[in-house]
């Protein structure tokens, strides 16, 4: 038990952690690179046109799974900001940090994918529909917790201050996801809904689960090299980055 | 990590501060006992200020420990701050209250009560007769200092750490609070100091510690 | 061919929600690669500037 | 224990009393920014009345929002703030006296007049009613979510809209229930369910945010 | 003459640029402003749209005044301004070149992402160019008359709170025709007008704003 | 009232300031000339600041005039400023710009231009080499305070108005700040300078006043 508690902490030295990101990086953007591209094809050449909505619909394919991958990501990050918090280890702090803009990124992705969506089905660009508003703040709290780091000079003082908001987020997040929704059922009186699609066809619902995991690993990947860059920053005066430094170039 | 009887009251072991770039200090060694004063010297920027808020726990060391009869001062927190007492570059005064109203409050959150009497007359002492009920923005610079150093002659604190406690003052006022200090010191207090000045701390309990240059 | 493109009239709305998203999930890890290689050509430099004040 | 509370937020009244602007400025703000809406968007009564709870809400929740900004910001200016991070009480319940004062100072007289703006934009009886508890119920909770917010950009230069950043997005619920028991109430639905959520986010609030700020602070003053 | 006001634009871009945050934040706090009154007030377009100018001009009039609340303060607790009054420069010139940089990071980004919020709304092309026109002319008017009052509240402690006190009724015109131009395109009417006395406004306020706030900071540092 | 062409540089008239209910001092009158350098004394709260604020024309004294070569510093104004240097309780920097720019943005304003590389020799100079481009929130007291006296080195006023230069400097930076001063009253420059430290102001053309106690 002992040991092997030796051992996670072995790991959550960023200078051990250095060389295994990169490994983990090089096999996921492989595996991303791979579904992404079966998952692309199955979009447009497999799963059948939508007898309702027609073409338009395969917009499905990346808006549902950045949509998942918006909100997982934040959980992720909350959850990495907890360890650090605990454990005081700036591994888990900059594992926040290279998640953020991904997440910021596909939270921005599924309401532009949504909007494009929107307008031939709905006929306007938005609508104040109780999902897309809650997506909507979940990218303010992105940003927000982006503009928090930014705006702290210190690593470390960064690093904790902006653990407390994740984790004051991530408190919030449901409370705000149901309120959200029930303002919106109370006195929603248009007919505008997002179709619910019980009968979704099965290579449909295949395409969208491979690019889901596709997404999911670019995004290990990308945190992976961003987590890189940020070791090599915020340790730049340790011993071990001067050495890679004056070997590498 | 010795917990025996015989622990110094303030044991600092391997302390090491970074800011931004700079390693500030780096394995610093060092115990104060009671009844000893210890004047940190360093030029500017050598990290005196950093050192003495590390001590207060008000920032957290990159590495090391601090130790508090025996005890590593991040477990202690609250038990460690009712030991203590700190005054930094800023006097920590609210420039709406008055002089009374500033040291009555500090006080009930030192954990004891002043009477209003005994602050009028402990800022008698402190030289600030006249001036005891205005707001203390309206007080110039050195009055201010006054008020804060107010404090030492009503606390109960073992262990004063004072960062420039002599900046704005007069000479009467300089006299008067070395004065002050090495009372506390005599009574078997601790103290941690930094000065520029030219100030006699005089007393065979008296050590020092300099700080090296920029590293 | 054309009419793959055309995407039955949709064509500006899905094609303009794929691009956009793969415009910017090629874009980041190209801005991540330049940034990792600025970090280490500063790194490298101040190396080389220790190394020139250590001799 | 309940000693120190008691004298910080007797300490922070009399300061706020000391310069009665204090009180009288946040409550100033909230009137205008509520009589602003209907210079920008026109005064068909119908229209009006439809969106005042939603505009009336905002309001406080912005007034309360700027107020907050203040809270521990000269108290870290003065160097009064590292002093109550090194007493010996906990940084959390002198966190809740400086919230409770704060509370007093600007979100009471906000209620208070609520029922006067209300009347400008024509709601009815029951509906004012609605619209006071709810206010009551749900400023302190705005106040104690906001503290953390000031607490985490407390000494950051861009701190006002940062804060802005930080906190509205976690006022949502509050607002979403608050103007929505007014709404249930103008629609004959009744407000109930709307203010019992309201009480169960400000009880929440009570727990956790003291805990979360005293944590903020000190990340602050490092 | 120009050199001063060159360097100091300069300076305040450089230390906005260098907490990039600085220029985000207030863009956020806008678009956040604005997607607060659905929330409040309910999602239905048609009543949204009716609202849209009113909302997305109020919204902008916040976060300008917001960010204003800034522009002296820092200045004036390091000591920078007291030393910029005892320059051989001309205070109003100064005053000048700390506005236009202000306006340039907190206002220009405001202009450009409003049409995005105008989508939000629902409005036409026509009427999004009119919200774009009338805030690029009056976001600056803003600017000018916001710092008067930054000056005047300069150093007291509720600073935030009574700025927007005295600065929002001096706002009032400004908000008055900027919603109007868009509201006069959305009935058809055309903003034509309305533009003009938003330019005579701006015109107006950049002869006399710089003055009355060099004034205003001289009796602030007394 | 004489206007005649043996004006004194700077001459305080009459002068009186009140402060709340206090009327700090009355009737002052001296006159400072070309070469002189005024050791103003006096206890905390004596009016120092005061008077030092008034002869910058930051502050309207309550009667009494100050001229400078024979002219109402009111009516000059800008004229004025230009051969003045005041620094103050504040250090008058931006702590989110570099040393070097700070120094430079100074310059430009008191309406000469400072090349990049003579603001890091003059930076050099007052010991902040390796901090000259650290943004000066992060730098020690004492370091910022060494910024703010840079100006000093570069400045073209003649007279220099200086409300206790020497807190927070260690005892180098006292000593070269000294020896700045004494070459600026011995080129012809005038200084009014306060000080509680026991720093040695010597030379022939020293002169002091002491303000009254506390009235
Ligand atoms: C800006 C606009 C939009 C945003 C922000 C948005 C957001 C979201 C989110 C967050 C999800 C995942 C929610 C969940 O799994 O519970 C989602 C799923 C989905 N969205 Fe959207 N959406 C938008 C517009 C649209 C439009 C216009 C349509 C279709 C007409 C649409 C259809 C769907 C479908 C079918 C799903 C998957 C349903 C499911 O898994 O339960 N969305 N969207
Ligand atoms: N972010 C940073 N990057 C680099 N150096 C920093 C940073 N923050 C602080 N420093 C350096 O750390 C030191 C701070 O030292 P500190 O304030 O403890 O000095 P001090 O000994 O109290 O000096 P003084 O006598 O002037 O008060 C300074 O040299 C400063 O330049
Ligand atoms: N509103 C007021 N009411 C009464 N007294 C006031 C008021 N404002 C200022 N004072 C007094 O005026 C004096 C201000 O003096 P000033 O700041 O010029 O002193 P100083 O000589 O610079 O002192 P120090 O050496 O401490 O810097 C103080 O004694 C202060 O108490
Ligand atoms: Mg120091
Ligand atoms: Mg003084």
């Amino acid at each position: 038990m002992a040991s092997r508690l030796v051992n996670w902490f072995k790991f959550s030295s960023p200078a051990t952690f250095f060389p295994l990101a990169r490994k983990i990086g090089v096999v996921s953007t492989v595996i991303a690179v791979a579904l992404i591209a079966v998952g692309l094809y199955m979009s447009f050449f497999v799963a059948p046109t939508d007898y309702k909505q027609g073409e338009g619909y395969r917009i499905i394919f990346v808006h549902v799974p950045a949509s998942w991958m918006s909100m997982f990501i934040y959980v992720v990050m909350a959850g990495w900001a907890a360890l650090g918090l605990i454990f005081n280890t700036r591994l888990s702090m900059m594992m926040a940090q290279a998640l953020a803009p991904t997440g910021a990124m596909f939270a921005f992705l599924s309401l532009w994918t949504g909007s494009f969506w929107g307008k031939p089905m709905w006929g306007a660009w938005w609508v104040w529909d109780a999902r897309i508003t809650s997506e909507l703040i979940l990218l303010f709290l992105y940003l927000g917790y982006m503009a928090l780091r930014s705006a702290i000079d210190d690593p470390r003082r960064a690093d904790r201050a902006s653990a407390i908001l994740l984790l004051v987020g991530v408190v919030n997040v449901p409370i705000i996801y149901y309120s959200v929704q029930w303002w919106n059922t109370l006195h929603q009186g248009s007919t505008i809904r997002l179709n619910e699609e019980s009968t979704m066809d099965d290579t449909m619902l295949i395409a969208m689960l491979i690019m889901t995991l596709g997404f999911w690993a670019y995004s290990i990947a990308v945190a992976m090299s961003r987590l890189r860059t940020l070791i090599l920053e915020r340790e730049r005066s340790a011993n071990w980055v001067r050495e890679l430094a004056s070997r590498g170039g | 990590m010795s917990t025996g009887s015989t622990d110094p009251a303030l044991r600092i072991d391997a302390l090491s501060c970074v800011r931004g770039d700079r390693m500030l200090f780096r394995d610093l060694d060092f115990d104060l006992d009671a009844g000893e004063l210890l004047h940190l010297k360093g030029e500017n920027g050598s990290g005196k200020t950093t050192l003495l808020r590390a001590l207060a726990g008000l920032l957290l060391p990159e590495s090391g420990e601090i130790r508090w009869r025996g005890a590593d001062i991040r477990r202690l927190r609250e038990e460690y701050s009712r030991h203590l007492l700190y005054l930094g570059h800023l006097n920590g005064i609210k420039g709406d209250l008055t002089a009374v109203e500033n040291l009555r409050i500090t006080a009930v959150l030192d954990g004891f009560r002043l009477t209003e009497s005994r602050a009028w007359e402990v800022l008698g002492k402190i030289g600030l007769r006249g001036h005891e009920d205005l707001p203390s923005k309206h007080l110039s610079q050195g009055q201010k200092r006054r008020v804060a150093l107010a404090r030492l002659l009503v606390n109960r604190a073992s262990l004063w750490i004072l960062d420039e406690p002599f900046t704005a003052l007069d000479v009467a006022a300089v006299q008067l609070l070395q004065e002050v200090i090495r009372r506390h010191v005599d009574n078997g207090g601790l103290a941690v100091v930094t000065t520029h000045q030219a100030v006699a701390m005089i007393g065979e309990q008296t050590r020092s510690i300099t700080l090296g240059s920029r590293a | 061919m054309a009419e793959f493109f055309h995407m039955g009239g949709y064509a500006l709305y899905v094609w303009g929600s794929f691009g956009v998203t793969a415009l910017l999930m090629i874009a980041e890890p190209l801005i991540l690669r330049s940034r990792a290689r600025q970090v280490r050509r500063r790194l490298a430099r101040m190396a080389r500037l220790e190394q020139e004040v250590t001799q | 224990m309940m000693e120190p509370l008691f004298w910080i937020v007797r300490r922070d009244l009399t300061i706020a009393l000391r310069r009665r602007s204090d009180i009288f400025t946040t409550l100033v703000f909230f009137v205008i920014v509520v009589s602003l809406f209907p210079l920008g968007i026109g005064p068909e009564p119908d229209t009006l009345r439809l969106i005042a709870p939603g505009i009336v809400w905002v309001g406080a929740l912005l007034a309360s929002m700027l107020a907050l900004e203040q809270i521990f910001s000269a108290d870290h200016r003065d160097g009064t703030l590292e002093q109550m991070l090194l007493t010996p009480q906990p940084v959390a319940l002198l966190v809740t006296g400086k919230v409770l004062a704060h509370w007093l100072v600007s979100g009471v007289p906000l209620v208070l007049i609520s029922p006067i703006l209300g009347l400008q934009y024509d709601l009815s009886f029951d509906a004012l009613l609605t619209l006071i508890v709810s206010l009551l119920l749900g400023t302190p909770a705005l106040s104690l979510i906001g503290a953390i917010g000031a607490g985490l950009t407390l000494g950051l230069r861009s701190g006002g809209v940062l804060l802005a950043l930080l906190v509205l997005p976690l006022y949502i619920p509050v607002l979403i229930f608050g103007a929505g028991a007014v709404e249930a109430t103008v629609s004959g639905l009744g407000g109930r369910s709307h203010l019992m959520m309201l009480g169960a986010i400000l009880l929440g609030s009570m727990v956790l945010a003291p805990l979360a700020t005293a944590a903020a602070l000190r990340v602050a003053e490092d």
